[in-house]
């Protein structure tokens, strides 16, 4: 299990390499990041295959967890890491792939993007987090427009922004705890994390680590770098990179912040996003920033169903976002052949059926429609809210609602393609593209037969995720018993959190 | 294999054969074919009489923790009857003539006849559907499929669809959100769960659950303040989806109201919810929004000028009769909203048909540019004025017997207000259907209609099919009201005692056998008093008219045709205010606003100034 | 309007800030892991600099990540500045003091730089500290002389090859029946050069990283100034 | 009751009522006259009238739903009446009903509506778009009417309706129990015949813009006949909800006399209206006074 | 023994940091003061990262000076920062790279004006027409004169 770290470490490697490699070999460096990422693919397969199913935490370096740094890997991690792996083997850059440096700034996004799958550490997670950040930037600004590089800036600025708060939030956890193992912290949290300080941490934290995850309000980068990064990078962008971000919040909540204004606040946001977000897409006239606005809507819904307590709102949620790491990417794809504005899509059906049709399929996932695996994942998000308290139905209104409009505008789309009174436009041809695309469809419409299966092994792995004491005793596994920190020879570590030896002078 | 499941299969083989089938030649006949299979399939099931247990299909889906199942039983039945008929005449008429010019003129012939199969077996599984969630997923089935026929004919009939697919969206979500409240409050979305649960249910909790699914069901069905979309977007829809979408789509809305609040509720439960500072109660309240749904829609329906908006626009008021009939119930008013449904399908399919016969024949449907047609299309006339004397629901046609039964159930019931407003909408009927009829087939034949034919046997034989059904129906009404009275017991209403020839009660009778009998008798010795005197008449062309004081020449034609109730329009004009319209516009506009507002927001020039509100506006609520 | 909104805001984030502040265990912090990190870190790793120790081991994986960031920094650099145009002007050479004191400096800048590197597990210093003086050698000429060309690829290949020689490490202990980054050959004695195993080693390969990889940002920097 | 009894009567009253609209149409004639201080016409007037229209030679132009029409205003009143009950006759009242009735009475308009539809001449279009919106005016109140009947005496059963009234006497007829409603439903049914001052859509005086327009010869007859049976459904259906119904021949004769001779002297005496005012009118009056016997009646 | 506001002091410098930085970032439209805004919030942060493991009278962690571990200050959080302080290093040279490609491509540095050209550019490679905007004309109306002073993008960078 331990070789899991192969899949951060590999593509780092094959990065450095990459550009001396490419000096000596040519060929070999166009073909070595999808190897790697292959090889990665087929690691995390094999580990999946092997494994028993229980969580499993790695010490880094071989240090007990609270002193290093701890990989934890649960079935969660897992999909992610065999997602990572996956999606940017088929956002891979092809077209570009003569570019070195793009692809080595794509495996770093794959492997820094493991990393935070994995990770079991919140400085570790920080440092990966950055190193996504700045991978993305690099990938967004490639079409090396202005408008492209002052929409990079403005993500730049946000996420530098939510790097200070997030360092912030750290600083006061770290402050108050004196650790940064997440399962040290879950153990912790109930005694020092719940006052004002923590809350504090988590708020910044939310904010700082919801840039990428579109967080309303650290989200106002989306429409612009969407509508100017090539379209694999916005896929990767807002189909997994999103879901990384997701995962990371989802790990703070459950194991540090299971307490009713940690989860208002999300759902507050949430609900905002999902506001904005949707009434912005409708608004949008051209399809990419459409799709980059509907993206922030549908990660607010995300963020809503974490905001319901207990295993129900973690089910919702990743369901949500598996459903939409399949989608969002899928129909960025497709919009990358298409002319930009809604208008002028006017009878693209004729020139490209295809790339029509799938968008219609993948449009109705997107709102909901049964027997898609959309509809279901949105029923887990209702059948969650409908269960609690006047501000959640409040935010399941919000949603339904929003639903309604993302129909509304998605078939204004849809109408678009399908007109037929007039001349035709055509798409360009973009094979891959299209393919991948298609490759999204079929994996969508091959999932409506087995969604009970998958329901099941989903609500599993959601129940892995949300078993904070199974964190716990997996990192330590003194089962059941109190913590030792090592510091204290044997005390226990909770005891050492409180007073400490007179400070001398 | 029950024989739902042979049902079922037949219809999902259907749209299979064509998807594979696209290149076949006469493919439209095989649909026909297959349809008329379907139809015996259901006939054979047929023994779901009165008190028989439902027919289960041997599909089972356990999803989510839910078991999806899906029965039949006799309400299911009775109005999958209606579909597969509705069906089988749709794709009878486009099989021929109709079809080929549909291609000529650039349809896309093969997907039409694909949006009916896919229609016809999504309402079936709708129809079968076992629990609230195969319910919902059938329900959504129908309504994206309801789509893909609607959108079929070009640019205003995809604006059509999308304002409808906006609303039906807003029906769906409501209804997500009423499993939502089921699940909750029930604990399961099986049917018999619900029910069980309705008692314990909170009088808030009720009244969502009623808004909630009276909402989803009410969008397709057109009530009140959620119609606008319906009228132009069945208008729009080419030929005999029309007649199909008119005939039965609607429907499935009132099947799901009878299902959720009949059938699941009770209407006592629902009775008994008081609105307060008001006489009224929730079941009063929904009779309220059925008859609006009646006036409104007949009276805007009454200022159409094109022959299909028309139709359209009465097909949302009729709704109003069938939900205001079933809400009642009793035995006479349920069975009379339910009579209706199947009444109301067999003639509003014909008319479709006979309009789109005149506008096969002619290209137009502008009641303005047509006029006496009758000498050239008598079949066409026939089926129409039929179609219309079972619109209005006169007697001897079907749609009297059951606007009869709800009248009747309105005065047992003794809501007069109610039984004006339904008289109220039947006159409107008259007048406007009389509108149609008139200038569509009576007065001037204009110019450049003389060398117009009768429509093709491949459509007319469909439409008088259909309209002998109307007149059988109407003079043997006890046939539907055997299907009618198993569909009540199925549901658990009181069951109509009944005659072959309508109902037998101390209350007042029916006995249509002997009035229409006693009509036809008056109408042979009108006719004997008429020509027996011998024919002492000449024949002279049309426009040899008595002219009074106008100048009337037969070089120029004139048809009394625009603004056609001038003296009435003088009076109720000013009422029309769209007002629905309006509202629909605002809460369009409120959405564009805020949407820009939206926009705003991602657009600042530098966003870090919301950022820092909200982190203070956060540290804030945290620290206190 | 804006503005004194802003400021609003930002002093009562200030504020805040401070109420928080005042709640924090100030003066006794809470040294869990940092504290058994102390006590052990001697046997474990070998290193007398217990912040390299840290660092280089017990947050090793940061550390990769770190030099990552640097790395991906300066690939999206060249991504956005992209190539420099062929016969771009360039700024003309310094005068005579500063072209002679750069070429005084280079080679002490280098020894410290190395110094600092090497000794980065046993004084305070290491391989960033070291990596940055080096990066300013191999700046200083660059400011003296603007028109001498920079070797990228050579730059590069230094980048590459120590990003390389560092994760190689960790893996050969991974591969080795270890963990990932898990400290080689043995701890060594405590405060020697050679001691706290492959530490020193790791050091090094991050700062020449650092150093190639800070000076190549600088040189596309001072590049695309000029490049007009 | 024997099939044979059943269809002599089905037969006889029909007859019965051609016969009393006949002397209908004379007594309005004579009071008409008298109003207007003329002689008026003799006895035999109006069956030499029916006679002499269904003689004359016409111009047939207009097809065949031409003459349906007026096949179906004839025959629709010809099967009106066998619903009616009349002293010793019920015919088959006890299966239609008084809601039956009046949708039954709208089909002589409907084949009315046809006929003249099918004549091509828009003078008589304007006429029966006139004739229709009349209908929709005075049929509000009276439905209002119909249902205050049915609500009080529980049925729609016509028979049941005259026997309720006689066993209660003349205290318990509906126009003692009812008196609103009875006015409301008067001034309704007199709206319903057509005359004056109701009688814009007829226009017997201008009879160029009319439904009568295209009308002549048997078409005239016919259309003269269903006005005998207009007046002798009106009355009687009136006779039967208000007055008791018939105890016997001459009563029955007596109240229907009087239930078109009294409103129509008074009627005489106002100017005609206009299709507008006609609908404000009924729309206005009868509706509120019917409104307000309802609400008595269901108290 | 502790001065009572000292700490206060300390966090005071820390927190001050951070503010200053922040509100530089809000209130500034130079993209160049922004990026500088940046760097002096995360310096404040950072410093406030440090904070964390400082007690009083404790030594630098390091080994075989004679210091008893019990005085030596938490060694993490200086690891932490040595990090941190590179990720910034990192992001403020991208940031300065796209700062001055940015420039390049649209002359000015002010971040109103970038905005407006880059919606303007994102709308044209879409095919949007121009959203109106305060500078264009409105609907078909010719432009008025405009001074030559004023018409050369005039204003400050």
């Amino acid at each position: 299990m331990s070789q899991i770290a192969l899949t951060i470490a590999l593509p780092f490697l094959a990065a450095f390499l990459l550009p001396v490699i490419g000096r000596v070999y040519e060929a070999l460096a166009r073909v070595l990041g999808p190897l790697v990422l292959l090889y990665c693919l087929w690691l995390v397969l094999q580990l999946w295959g092997t494994g028993d199913g229980h969580p499993v935490a790695l010490a880094m370096g071989g240090f007990r967890p609270p002193m290093g740094i701890t990989l934890y890997v649960d079935r969660l991690a897992l999909l992610f890491t065999l997602l990572v792996s996956l999606m940017t083997l088929l956002l891979w850059p092809w077209q570009r792939a003569a570019d070195s440096r793009e692809c080595a700034l794509t495996l770093l996004l794959a492997g820094s993007a493991s990393g935070l799958a994995l990770s079991g550490d919140l400085f570790n997670i920080y440092v990966f987090y950055e190193l996504v950040s700045v991978a993305s930037f690099g990938l967004v600004a490639v079409h090396r427009s202005g408008a492209a590089f002052v929409a990079t800036l403005r993500y730049l600025v946000i996420s530098g922004f939510g790097t200070v708060l997030a360092l912030t939030g750290i600083a006061l956890v770290y402050s108050q705890t004196g650790t940064l193992n997440l399962a040290q912290l879950a153990q912790l949290a109930p005694d020092l994390l719940a006052g004002p300080v923590g809350l504090a941490g988590f708020l910044f934290m939310l904010l700082g680590f919801g840039v990428k995850g579109e967080l309303f309000p650290v989200n106002t980068w989306v429409p612009e770098v969407y509508a100017t990064a090539p379209a694999r990078a916005s896929a990767l962008l807002a189909g997994l990179v999103s879901k990384l971000s997701l995962l990371v919040v989802l790990r703070l909540l459950v194991l540090l912040y299971q307490q009713e204004q940690a989860l208002q606040l999300l759902l507050l946001l949430g609900v905002l996003g999902v506001i904005s977000g949707e009434l912005a897409a409708w608004r949008a006239r051209d399809l990419k920033r459409m799709l980059a606005f509907s993206s922030i809507g549908q990660l607010g819904a995300m963020f809503i169903a974490f905001s319901i307590p207990g295993n129900a709102g973690l089910l919702a949620g990743l369901a949500l976002a598996l459903h939409h790491l399949l989608v969002k990417p899928a129909l960025f794809l497709l919009a990358a052949g298409w002319p930009g504005a809604v208008e002028r899509l006017r009878g693209l059906a004729r020139g490209g059926p295809l790339a029509a049709g799938l968008f219609v399929l993948l449009a109705l996932s997107l709102i909901g429609v049964p027997p898609l695996p959309g509809f279901w994942a949105k029923m887990l998000l209702v059948v969650g809210l409908a269960g609690q308290e006047s501000g959640y139905l409040l935010a399941l209104a919000v949603v339904l609602g929003a639903a309604v409009l993302e129909a509304s505008y998605l078939f204004r789309v849809v109408a678009q393609l399908y007109h037929r009174d007039e001349e035709a436009a055509r798409p360009r041809p973009y094979l891959l593209d299209l393919g991948s695309a298609a490759l999204a469809g079929a994996v969508l419409l091959s999932a409506v037969p087995f969604i009970s299966p998958l329901g099941d092994w989903l609500a599993g792995t959601a129940a892995q995720a949300g078993d904070r004491e199974g964190y716990i005793i997996t990192v330590f596994p003194a089962a059941g018993r109190p913590l030792y920190s090592a510091a204290g020879g044997g005390k226990p570590a909770l005891a050492a959190a409180g007073p400490l030896p007179e400070p001398k002078p | 294999m029950t024989a739902l499941d042979n049902l079922l299969l037949l219809a999902l083989l259907t749209v299979l054969l064509l998807l594979a089938g696209r290149r076949l030649s006469s493919l439209g006949w095989y649909l026909t074919i297959l349809f008329g299979a379907q139809f015996a399939g259901l006939l054979m099931m047929g023994a779901l009489g009165y008190g028989a247990p439902p027919v289960p299909s041997s599909l089972h889906i356990g999803v989510m923790g839910q078991v999806m199942q899906w029965r039949f039983d006799a309400l299911s039945w009775l109005f999958a009857l209606i579909t597969v008929g509705a069906g089988l005449t749709s794709s009878w008429y486009l099989a021929g003539d109709w079809g080929r010019h549909y291609r000529q003129r650039g349809g896309n012939l093969w997907l039409l006849q694909l949006a009916l199969a896919v229609n016809v077996f999504s309402m079936l599984l709708l129809l079968a559907s076992g629990d609230l969630l195969s319910l919902f997923i059938g329900w959504e089935l129908v309504s994206w499929s309801a789509f893909l026929l609607m959108a079929l004919n070009g640019a205003d009939a995809m604006r059509a669809a999308l304002r409808y697919i906006t609303y039906a969206m807003a029906g769906a979500m409501a209804m997500m959100a009423g499993l939502g409240l089921v699940l909750h409050t029930a604990g399961s979305l099986q049917y018999a769960d619900l029910a069980a649960a309705v008692p314990t249910l909170s009088s808030p909790q009720l009244w969502g659950l009623i808004l909630l699914f009276g909402m989803g069901f009410g969008v397709k069905m057109g009530l009140l303040p959620l119609h606008l979309w319906q009228a132009r977007a069945y208008s729009e829809t080419p030929g005999p989806g029309a007649s199909f979408l008119g005939a039965v789509s609607t429907r499935m809305g009132l099947w799901g109201l009878i299902l959720v609040l009949v059938q699941l509720v009770g209407l006592v439960p629902i009775a008994d919810l008081a609105i307060p500072y008001t006489f009224l109660d929730a079941r009063e309240l929904l009779m309220w929004v059925a008859a609006l749904t009646i006036i409104l829609p007949t009276y805007t329906a009454l200022r159409q000028n094109d022959a299909r908006m028309l139709l359209a626009w009465h097909g949302i008021g009729q709704g109003g009769y069938m939900l205001l009939g079933v809400l009642m119930g009793d035995a006479m008013g349920s069975a009379g909203g339910l009579m209706h449904a199947f009444n109301y399908a067999t003639y509003q399919a014909p008319l479709f048909m006979a309009v789109y016969a005149v506008r096969y024949r002619t290209g137009t449907s502008d009641l303005n540019r047509l006029g006496g047609l009758v000498t050239r299309m008598p079949l066409s006339f026939l089926v129409m004025l039929v179609g219309i004397i079972g619109l209005a629901g006169l007697p001897p046609m079907n749609g009297f017997v059951s606007k009869w039964l709800i009248y009747r159930g309105l005065i047992n019931d003794g809501q007069p207000l109610l039984f004006i407003a339904a008289v109220v909408g039947t006159f409107g009927t008259i007048l406007s259907v009389y509108k149609l009829i008139h200038n569509t087939f009576l007065g001037q034949l204009r110019l450049e209609h003389v060398e117009v034919r009768e429509a093709p046997w491949s459509m007319t034989v469909p439409m008088l099919l259909l309209s002998a059904v109307v007149f059988v129906t109407g003079y043997l009404p006890g046939l539907v009201l055997d299907w009618v009275a198993a569909a009540q017991q199925a549901v658990g209403l009181p069951v109509l005692v009944h005659t072959l020839g309508g109902v037998e009660s101390p209350l007042g009778s029916l006995d249509m056998i002997w009035v229409s009998s006693l009509m036809f008798a008056g109408f042979g010795i009108g006719a004997l008093l008429f020509y027996a005197g011998g024919n002492r008449s000449k024949a002279v062309h049309q426009l040899d008219n008595y002219a009074g004081g106008h100048f009337l020449s037969a070089d120029v034609r004139y048809q009394y045709s625009d603004h056609f109730y001038a003296g009435l329009m003088r009076h109720i004009g000013p009422l029309y205010r769209n007002s629905f319209q309006w509202l629909e516009g605002a809460l369009g506009t409120t959405v564009e606003t805020l949407g820009a507002a939206m926009r705003a927001f991602y657009r600042q020039h530098h966003p870090a100034i919301y950022l820092l509100a909200v982190t203070t506006a956060g540290l804030i609520w945290v620290i206190l | 309007m804006r503005n004194l909104a802003s400021l609003l805001f930002a002093g009562g984030l200030a504020f805040l800030l401070m109420a928080i502040a005042a709640l924090l265990p100030f003066g006794h912090p809470p040294v869990l892991a940092g504290g058994a990190i102390l006590e052990q870190a001697a046997d474990q790793v070998g290193a007398a600099n217990i912040v390299t120790a840290v660092v280089l081991g017990y947050r090793g994986l940061d550390t990769l990540g770190e030099i990552t960031i640097l790395f991906a920094a300066a690939a999206g650099l060249g991504l956005v500045l992209g190539r420099r145009r062929a016969g771009a002007p360039r700024d003309p050479d310094a005068g005579p003091v500063l072209r002679t004191g750069a070429a005084l400096m280079f080679p002490l800048l280098v020894l410290v730089g190395f110094h600092i590197i090497l000794h980065g597990h046993l004084t305070p210093g290491g391989g960033f500290q070291g990596g940055v003086i080096l990066a300013a050698a191999f700046f200083l000429p660059l400011l003296a002389r603007p028109g001498t060309p920079v070797d990228h690829p050579g730059l590069s290949l230094v980048e590459g090859t120590a990003g390389a020689v560092f994760i190689v490490t960790g893996l050969v202990a991974l591969l080795t029946g270890g963990e990932f980054l898990q400290p080689l050959l043995g701890t060594g004695t405590l405060g020697t050069l050679f001691s706290a195993g492959t530490l020193p080693i790791l050091y090094l390969a991050l700062g020449l990283k650092v150093g190639a990889e800070l000076a190549g940002l600088l040189a596309r920097l001072a590049d695309a100034e000029t490049d007009t | 009751m024997s099939i044979g009894t059943l269809a002599l009567e089905l037969l006889l009253m029909p007859l019965v009522a051609f016969v009393v609209g006949l002397a209908m149409v004379l007594m309005l004639r004579r009071i008409g006259a008298r109003i207007q201080r003329r002689v008026g016409p003799p006895l035999l007037q109006p069956l030499y009238d029916v006679v002499k229209l269904y003689g004359k030679q016409t111009q047939i132009s207009h097809g065949i739903v031409h003459d349906i029409g007026i096949v179906m205003a004839v025959g629709g009143y010809i099967a009106a009446e066998t619903l009616l009950p009349v002293p010793g006759m019920d015919g088959i009242a006890a299966k239609g009903g008084l809601i039956t009735l009046v949708y039954v009475l709208m089909v002589p308009m409907l084949g009315l509506a046809l006929g003249v539809g099918q004549c091509a001449n828009p003078n008589g279009s304007i006429g029966i778009s006139r004739a229709l919106t009349a209908m929709l005016a005075y049929d509000i109140p009276f439905v209002i009417v119909v249902f205050g009947i049915s609500w009080h005496y529980g049925t729609t059963d016509l028979t049941r309706i005259i026997a309720l009234q006689q066993a209660a006497g003349p205290a318990g007829w509906g126009a003692a129990e009812m008196p609103l409603l009875a006015i409301a439903g008067l001034i309704a049914l007199h709206a319903s015949l057509g005359k004056q001052p109701f009688e814009i859509y007829v226009a017997p005086a201008e009879i160029a813009t009319g439904p009568m327009v295209e009308m002549g010869g048997k078409y005239l007859g016919g259309l003269f006949v269903m006005q005998c049976f207009q007046l002798y459904t009106a009355s009687v259906l009136y006779t039967t909800l208000f007055l008791g119904g018939g105890e016997n021949w001459i009563l029955f004769l007596l109240k229907i006399f009087a239930v078109v001779a009294i409103p129509m002297t008074l009627a005489y005496l106002f100017p005609r209206y206009r299709t507008e005012d006609l609908v404000r009118l009924l729309w206005k009056w009868p509706v509120l006074i019917g409104l307000v016997g309802l609400a008595l009646v269901m108290r | 023994m502790m001065p009572a506001g000292l700490p206060f002091l300390f966090y005071a410098g820390a927190i001050g940091l951070l503010v200053i930085g922040i509100s530089g970032i809000v209130l500034s439209r130079n993209l160049f003061r922004i990026i500088l805004a940046l760097a002096l919030a995360e310096a404040g942060a950072n410093l406030l990262l440090v904070l964390a493991g400082w007690h009083w009278g404790g030594s630098a962690p390091i080994l075989g000076q004679g210091k008893a571990l019990e005085t030596m200050v938490d060694p993490v959080p200086q690891a932490l920062v040595l990090t941190a302080i590179v990720i910034g290093v990192g992001i403020q040279a991208l940031a300065l790279a796209l700062a001055v490609r940015a420039y390049r491509a649209y002359g000015t540095l002010d971040m109103r004006r970038l905005r407006n050209r880059m919606n303007r550019d994102i709308a044209a490679a879409a095919g949007i027409p121009a959203e109106s905007s305060r500078d264009a004309p409105a609907g078909g109306r010719p432009t008025p004169p405009v001074p030559a002073a004023h018409r050369s993008g005039g204003g400050r960078a």
